[in-house]
C-alpha cells in the first residue's frame, strides 16, 4: 500500500493549481466524456489519472487487481445511469449485477461479493425502486455473486433520472492467471463470444423520442461461468474485454492502445444479426460501436484460440462465439478492419457516444 | 446527405389527418410519414428519410440492374471472391 | 427483395471492379456529390479496390460540411436562450462554430435535443406549449421535403411555437459552381441518387451538356457505388457526357411530384453560403412570404450573427477537390478530430478526418508528407491503398 | 457464497408481484429517504434487504465483513451528493475518501483500495472536476489508502448536480476484532471522538439559500488511524460508528434497535462547539441530529473505557474525546437523553433530514 | 451577557424549582400557549422536573399543528403548478393536507423550496421573472411583521410575481375561545414571550380579569419558562389573576410600534379556521384590500378548496387539553409520527408525538393505556415521569 | 411559534432603500432586517425571528431576573446540582 504522503486534514491548495485537461476544447463537460471513447479516455489520463496517482489505475483495465491478506483480489466498479431504466431483456438492476461481474470476470476472476449504492431521485416512485432492487437481486443470485453492502442516498426532483446505481465487487483471481489489455501480443487470436450490438440497440429501441420496434432483448448477462470454462482450457488467455460503452470498437483501440499492438478484424466474421445490422442502418450507426453487456472479446494465443473457441461454443452463453481477427505487430494502437467487399478502413475510437446520423 | 433506407409497409392509418405507416426496415419496425407517396400500399418497398417515404422501390428496375451485374461476369475467374482477392494482392 | 443485401453481394463486387479494370485506361478524377455516398465509399473500403486509374474526390455534399458558420452560430444563439428547445439531427451536433457547438451550448444549460424525424420536433412543440422549439432545418433535396412538410403541418395544425432555422441547399448549382472553378479537376460526377429520388433528372441533361462531363445517377450500396463508377468511367472512355441513371429502382426521371410541390409551396428558391466555399448564386432554400413567421432567423434576433471563418481553415478548397488536407497548416496540429477547425474535419467520413486517419495508419514515415504507398494520386480525400503502405513501416510493438 | 439460485439470463417476473413497503404511506421517494432515518431504514429493510437477501446485508452495518481467499476483508460503498461540492475545510473529494475509509474504520480495518465512480453531469466545468478529483487523491493519500479502479458516467443536463461520487472500499480486518452494532451490550461505555455538528455546519453554512458566516470548518478526516490506536488498548471495542447523517441521535438509534440495548446519554457531557450550538439554535436544528464526518462513537466494555479514552485523547483525532453515556438493558431500543436540567427526553430516530424551523 | 446561556443555568433552575415545590399546595393546570416554549419543555425534561402538582398542557400556539386543512390543501395545489416555485419555513413541509404533504408534491415535480426568510423568497421572485413565486404565509403575531414587511416590499419595488398565501393567526382570540370552552381545564397561561415582544401586552389584561385566570408573559429559555411557571402557581396559590411580565428583557408593554403599524397597514382582521378545532372570530388576518392583488388565493383558483378533516383525527380536542392522545382511536395504530394523520403527530413536540414517544419509553406494560408511573395526570400532552416509570417494566435485551 | 434567537449586531448598511444588519448570534452570523428597529445601534442585542429584528434586548432588565433568580436561594442546599439531584431521585 501506498504511504500516507500529506497530514490528516491537510487541506490541498487549489490557488495557483491548473486544470491539465486543456481547457480550451473542454471547459465542460459534455455527453461525450461518459461515452466510453477517446474524451473519457482524455478524462482519465489528463485529470483522474493524475490526481489520485498509484500504478493499479494507471493499468487502465476494466478492474483493478490488488493484493490484500495474503489473497489476489480483483476489484471493480461502475455506475449506471441507463435510460430508460427497464428495457427490452432487461434493467439498470441485471446492468448493475452482471456490468461489475463482467468486469471482475475480464480479470479472470469470479465474482464473490457486491456493493450497491442508489443514487434516488425525489418523487421517482417506491414501485419502480423495488423492481430495480428485486431485478438486481436476482441477477445476483443468478450470478452467484451476493450484494453484501449498500448505500442510498436521495438528490433533489430534476437534479437525477429516477435511479442511478452504482455497484462494486470484489473477487478472486485464481492462480496463474494475468489477464491485462497490456498482454495482447501480435499473433493473438481475437474472439467474440457472440452476436454484437444487442444490448444498445435493445435499450435504443425503448429510448424516448426514437422508439421503435424490434424483435430482439438485451442480451445482458453474467460472463463469470464462460470465463471459467475458457480458463479451464488455459489460464494463459491474453485479454478479455467487456466490449460496453464504445462497442468492440472502443474495446479493440483501448486493448491496442495499451499493449501498442495494431488489431486486424475480418468485417465479414463479426457476428451482427439482422436486427441489429438494420436498426445500425436506419439510424446511421456502426455496430463495431454499439454497446454490448453479456459479450466479451478475448486476445488468445494462437496454440489455445481453437480450443478456447471450442470450449466457448460448448457453453451457452458463447454459442456464436467466433474469431473476427488476430492481433499484429503492424500499425501499433490501430484497429483495421478488413471489410466484407475486401476494402480495408479504420476503426478509430470513438470520439463519444454515437448519434442518429441524416447524412 | 440523405442516409434514406429500404423498407416494407405494413399497416397504413390516418393520424391527425395525416397518413402514417409502421413500416419494416429488416426487422426494424418505426412510423413514417407517407403524405409523399399518397398510393403506397401495404406489402410495397419505399426509401424512407428522417421518417418520410420519398420514393416507391421498384422490385423488376432492381432485379434487372442484379441481372445486369450478373451478366459483367466475363473476368468472374480471374478475381474469384473479392474480399480474397483483396488478400492475395495485400500479401 | 429487400434491396439491401442484394447490393452488397461480394462476388457481383467483383465482376464490377473487374469490368471497371477492364474498361478504364488512363486516369479518370469522379467526384461523388453526397456525403452519404463518401460514408459508404469509405465504410466499405471501396477507394482501395479500384484501380489506380480511378481517383474519387469526396464533394460537398454533406450538410454538415457545408452548412455555414453564421448559419451555426445562429443555431447556437438560438439554441442557448431559455425559453427555446432547440431540435436537430444527431450529426449537427459536434459541428464547431466559432467559438463552440451545439454539445457544449447543452453543457451550458441549453435544452438542445436530437430527433431522429423533424415530426418529432413537431410533437415536442405541441407538448410544450409554453416553450419555444426550433427545428435546424439543413439538409439537400432530399431533407428539405420531410422539414417543408413539418413546417406546413404546425401551420395547418396551428402549432405556434414552432419554427424552423431553413439551411437548405441544392444540388445542381453546387456542381455548376465547381465546373466553373478555375481549378477543377473533376471529369465526371456520380449524382446523389437519393436527392434526384425527390427531384428527378431533369437539372442534369443540360449541366452534363454545357459541361461536356458525364453524371451519372447513383445509388448508396456498395454495388450501386460500383456501378456508378463504372458507367461513368465508361462515358469518359468512350467520350460521351450524358445523364445516365444507375439508380432506376428508386429515381424516375420526374422524381416525386408531391414533394416537388410541396417544396415550391413551402420554400423559395435564394443564394445561399457554403462553408469555406462562399456564396453560390440560387443553391439553396428559405421560407416562402407564406412562411416567413415559421423563420427562426425571423423570430429571434440573429441575422446580424456574421462571424468570419477561421482564416487558417481551408475546407472550401479541400471541398472542391482543389488543397490536399496535408496541404493545411492547421491538418493534424491545432485541426484534429477531436478538436476540429472546419467541418471537413468532423465526421469520419469528411475529407480531412478521413485523411488523418489514414496518414496515422500509414505510420510516422510518411507523417510530413501526402500518404506513402498506393495512393492514387495528388487529391484531397483520396486514400486508397495506404494500409499496404504502411507494411513497409516498421513499428514499435 | 451464496448459491446461484437463478438460471443465468432467467427474466423475473413483475407482473404479480407487489411492493412490501406500504405505498400509501410513500408511493414516491421523498427527500427523507435518504435522511439516514427512519424512512431510510425503511426503504433498506421493507426493498432492498428483501430483494437482495444474504445474510451479510441483513447485519445492516456500515461496511460488510467477508472471507475471501482466506482473507477477513471489510468492504463498503457510499455515494455523495452534497451541495455545495466545496465547503469550509473540505469538499465532496475528501467526503468520498473518508467516507469510506471510515466505514472501514468501524469495523476495526485499515482501508487498503478504494474505488471510484464519478457521475458528472453534463455541462459542469472540467475545472470543478479536476479540483474534486484532486481533493480526493490528496484525501487518499493522507489516509493512506489507494484509488485503484474508477468509473465515468455522464448524465445529461437537468439531470445530475455537478458531481456525484460513490466510493467503494476494502481493508483487512485484524484477527480477534468483532465490531458490530449488534455487538453492545448494557455495561457498554459510549465515547464520543470529539466536538459534534462540526461537518454538518459547516456544510448548511454555505448552502444556497441558508448561507451565514461562522468560525467553523467541517472536520472531515479519515479516522483509520485513532481505530488503530484505539484497537492497540484492546481488540475487544464492541461497537462504532460514524455518526454521519442522522447524526449522533441515528447512530445511537440504529445501534441500541440492533443490538436490543437502550442507550442513556447525558446531554451536558457531550462536546458541542459553540458555534455549532448557535447556528443549531438559529435554525431549530437539533445538535444530535446534525451530519458529522471525522468523528466516531464507540461502545467500550466498561473495563477498557478509561484505556481507550486515553488513548484517544492522546491522538490528534481524538483530542476531545469524552464519555457521553452507556448502554442499559431498559427500554431496549430507544435511546434517552438526560438533559441538562437533569430531565430526560428521548432521543429519537429520525424521520427524514432536519430542516430549518421557525416554531 | 450573551441572553442565551445566562438563562440556561442548571443551578439557578434548581432555585426556581425549589421555590416551585415551596409554593405549590395543590394540583394546577398551566396551558403553555407557544409551541416554542413546548419545544423548550420537551428539549429540556422541565415537566419531568416539576412537582406533581404542576401539569402542563400543551396549548395550539404552533403554527404547524393549527393551518386548518384546507389551506394545506390550498398550498399542495398552488405548489403543484408547474408556473409556480413555492417558498416555505421547513416546518411546513411534512404537515400532511388531505392527501399528501409538500415534500410528496416537491417529488411529484412541484418546486417547493425551504427559506428561512420570507426575503429570501423575495429575492427568488426577483431572480425568476418568468416564474410565480409564491411564500406560505404561516404562524402568529411573531412572524407577521416579518411577512407583512416582504409583501411591503414586493409592492414597494414593483416585484410582481410574488404573492402570499396568508394563514396568520392571532393568539388573544385563541385564549379567549379555550377559557369560553365547556370542558376547559386550564387555570393559568404562559403568554407566549415573542408574541408579545410584538404586540405588548395590552389585549391580556381583559382576557385575565374576565375569565379571572392568571397570564404570565414567559420566554422560551429553561429559565425562563420555569420563571413564568412560578409566577403563574404563585398568582394561583394566592388567589390572584393578573396579567405579569416574565420576559422583561424582551417585552416591552407597547410591543414593537412599527412593527404593529406595519401590520396595520398590510394585515386586517379576520375570522379563522384553526386545525381540528374550527372557526374562531376575528382569530386571523389576511391582507388589506390595498395589497388584495398579492394574495396568492385570488391570484390561483383554489378558494373552492374546502376538504373535510379526516373523521378519525381529534387533534382539535387534543389541543385544547380536552383529550388525551391515547384516547383517540388512530393513536398508534394508523396515526404514527411515521404516518401523521393530524398535525400534532407531525413535529416531535406536538402532542400525539410526545405522548407516542414516551408511551414507547415507558414500555410495553402500558401500551394500552396512558402512560404508567407518574404521569401526572390525565391531561394530554403532559408526559412528566415516564422514564422512572419505564424501570418498573421488564425488558427484552 | 417563533423560534427567536438573541444577537448582537455588528455592521449597519443600507440595502435597496432597506436597513440590513450583520448580526452575531454566539459566532454565527447572518444578514438581519432592522426595518422594524429603525434606531438600534451597533453593538446593542435584540431579538430576532425569520431574519428581522423583533426587539432590543434590554441588559439592564435581563441582569434583574437573573439576579432575582439567585436570591430564589432557600432550597440550595437540599437541591445542589438539578441534574444530580434528578438523578438521586431516579435511583
Ligand atoms: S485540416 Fe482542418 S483547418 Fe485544414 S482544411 Fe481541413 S478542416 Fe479546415
Ligand atoms: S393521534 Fe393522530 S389522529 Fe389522533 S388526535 Fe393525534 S394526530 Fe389526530
Ligand atoms: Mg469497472
Ligand atoms: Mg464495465
Ligand atoms: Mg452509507
Ligand atoms: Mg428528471
Ligand atoms: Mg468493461
Ligand atoms: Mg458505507
Ligand atoms: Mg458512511
Ligand atoms: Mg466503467
Ligand atoms: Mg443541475
Ligand atoms: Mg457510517
Amino acid at each position: 500500500m501506498r504511504e500516507a504522503t500529506g497530514a490528516v486534514g491537510s487541506a490541498p491548495d487549489f490557488s495557483g493549481w491548473s486544470c491539465p485537461l486543456p481547457l480550451r476544447d473542454h471547459p465542460r463537460v459534455v455527453m461525450g466524456h461518459g461515452g466510453g471513447g477517446a474524451l473519457s479516455a482524455e478524462l482519465v489520463q489528463h485529470v483522474f489519472a493524475p490526481a489520485f496517482g498509484g500504478p493499479v489505475l494507471a493499468g487502465l483495465g476494466d478492474s483493478a487487481a490488488v493484493t490484500l491478506g495474503g489473497a489476489r483480489i480483483a476489484f471493480s466498479t461502475d455506475s449506471f445511469v441507463v435510460r430508460p431504466l427497464f428495457f427490452p431483456g432487461g434493467s439498470i438492476g441485471d446492468l448493475a449485477v452482471n456490468g461489475t461481474v463482467n468486469d471482475l470476470a475480464m480479470s479472470g476472476a469470479k465474482a464473490a461479493y457486491l456493493s450497491c449504492g442508489f443514487i434516488l431521485e425525489e418523487g421517482v416512485e417506491t414501485a419502480v425502486v423495488a423492481r430495480v432492487a428485486q431485478a438486481l437481486g436476482a441477477a445476483a443470485r443468478a450470478a452467484g455473486v451476493e450484494v453484501v453492502t449498500g448505500d442510498t442516498k436521495v438528490v433533489e426532483a430534476g437534479h437525477g433520472d429516477g435511479v442511478y446505481l452504482n455497484t462494486a465487487g470484489i473477487g478472486q483471481i485464481p492462480a496463474g492467471v494475468d489477464i491485462r489489455p497490456q498482454r495482447a501480443v501480435p499473433g493473438d487470436v481475437v474472439i467474440v463470444s457472440g452476436d454484437l450490438g444487442v444490448h444498445g440497440i435493445a435499450v435504443m429501441s425503448v429510448r424516448e423520442g426514437l422508439e421503435f420496434d424490434v424483435e430482439i432483448e438485451s442480451d445482458c448477462a453474467a460472463l463469470g461461468g464462460l470465463v471459467e470454462t475458457m480458463l479451464a482450457v488455459t489460464p494463459e488467455l491474453h485479454v478479455l474485454r467487456d466490449p460496453t460503452r464504445g462497442g468492440l470498437g472502443a474495446a479493440l483501440n483501448e486493448i491496442a492502445a495499451a499493449a501498442g499492438v495494431g488489431v486486424v478484424i475480418q468485417e465479414r466474421a463479426i457476428p451482427v444479426p439482422a436486427p441489429v445490422a438494420s436498426a445500425c442502418a436506419l439510424l446511421g450507426l456502426d455496430p463495431l460501436y454499439v454497446a454490448n453487456e453479456g459479450k466479451l472479446v478475448a486476445f488468445v494465443p494462437r496454440e489455445h484460440a481453437d480450443a478456447v473457441l471450442d470450449a466457448m461454443l460448448a457453453h451457452p452463453l458463447g454459442a456464436r462465439a467466433a474469431v473476427i481477427g488476430e492481433c499484429v505487430a503492424d500499425h501499433p494502437g490501430m484497429v483495421v478492419s478488413r471489410t466484407g467487399l475486401g476494402g480495408t478502413r479504420v476503426v478509430d475510437l470513438p470520439v463519444g457516444e454515437q448519434l442518429p446520423r441524416i447524412c | 446527405m440523405c442516409l434514406a433506407v429500404p423498407g416494407r409497409v405494413m399497416e397504413i392509418e390516418e393520424r391527425e389527418g395525416t397518413r402514417m405507416a409502421r413500416v419494416d426496415f429488416g426487422g426494424v419496425v418505426k412510423d413514417v410519414c407517407l403524405e409523399y407517396l399518397p398510393d403506397l400500399r401495404e406489402g410495397e418497398y419505399a426509401i424512407v428519410h428522417v421518417g418520410f417515404a420519398l420514393q416507391r422501390l421498384d422490385e423488376e428496375s432492381a432485379r434487372r440492374t442484379l441481372d445486369l451485374f450478373a451478366e459483367l461476369g466475363l473476368l468472374q475467374e480471374e478475381f474469384g471472391d473479392a474480399w480474397e482477392a483483396a488478400e492475395e494482392r495485400r500479401q | 427483395m429487400k434491396y439491401l443485401e442484394e447490393f452488397q453481394n461480394p462476388e457481383l463486387a467483383g465482376r464490377l471492379l473487374a469490368d471497371i479494370r477492364a474498361t478504364v485506361t488512363r486516369p479518370w478524377a469522379l467526384m461523388e456529390v453526397c456525403g452519404g455516398q463518401t460514408h459508404s465509399i469509405i465504410r466499405h473500403g471501396i477507394d482501395q479496390l479500384l484501380p489506380e486509374e480511378v481517383e474519387l474526390i469526396h464533394g460537398p455534399g454533406c450538410p454538415v460540411c457545408v452548412t455555414p458558420l453564421e448559419m451555426i452560430d445562429r443555431a447556437l444563439a438560438i439554441a442557448a436562450r431559455p425559453e427555446v428547445i432547440f431540435c436537430s439531427f444527431g450529426d449537427m451536433l459536434r459541428v464547431p462554430g466559432s467559438e463552440r457547438d451545439l454539445f457544449r451550448v447543452r453543457g451550458e444549460g441549453g435544452d438542445v435535443r436530437v430527433v431522429y424525424s423533424p415530426l418529432d420536433a413537431l410533437r415536442i412543440a405541441q407538448e410544450n406549449p409554453q416553450r419555444e422549439v426550433v427545428f435546424f432545418g439543413i439538409g439537400f433535396e432530399t431533407t428539405a421535403p420531410p422539414n417543408a412538410m413539418t413546417v406546413y403541418q404546425a401551420k395547418k395544425l396551428g402549432i405556434r411555437n414552432f419554427s424552423l432555422l431553413v439551411s437548405h441547399v441544392r444540388v445542381p448549382p453546387a456542381i455548376e459552381a465547381i465546373m466553373r472553378s478555375p481549378d477543377c479537376r473533376v471529369q465526371g460526377f456520380l449524382a446523389a441518387g437519393h436527392v434526384c429520388s425527390v427531384m428527378g433528372i431533369d437539372e442534369y441533361p443540360e449541366l452534363a451538356a454545357r459541361h461536356r462531363v458525364p453524371i451519372v445517377v447513383t445509388g448508396f450500396e456498395p454495388l450501386d457505388i460500383l456501378e456508378g463508377i463504372r458507367r461513368t468511367v465508361r462515358q469518359l472512355e468512350r467520350g460521351e457526357h450524358v445523364v445516365d441513371n444507375a439508380y432506376p429502382r428508386a429515381v424516375r426521371p420526374e422524381g416525386n411530384p408531391a414533394a416537388k410541390a410541396m417544396l415550391a409551396d413551402v420554400f423559395e428558391v435564394t443564394d445561399r453560403a457554403w462553408r469555406g466555399i462562399g456564396v453560390i448564386p440560387a443553391s439553396g432554400w428559405r421560407l416562402s412570404p407564406r412562411y416567413r413567421d415559421q423563420d427562426a432567423e425571423h423570430r429571434f434576433p440573429v441575422s446580424d450573427i456574421t462571424p468570419c471563418e477561421p482564416a487558417q481553415c481551408r475546407s472550401g478548397e479541400v471541398l472542391q477537390g482543389q488543397l490536399k488536407p496535408s496541404e493545411c497548416e492547421a491538418f493534424g496540429t491545432v485541426c484534429t478530430p477531436r478538436t476540429p477547425l472546419g467541418a471537413t474535419m468532423v465526421s469520419s467520413e469528411g475529407a480531412c478526418a478521413a485523411y488523418y486517419l489514414y496518414r496515422r495508419l500509414s505510420g510516422p514515415a510518411s507523417v510530413s508528407g501526402p500518404a506513402s504507398g498506393s495512393v492514387s494520386g495528388p487529391a484531397s480525400g483520396s486514400v486508397s491503398g495506404s494500409v499496404s503502405g504502411s507494411q513497409e513501416v516498421s513499428t514499435v510493438a
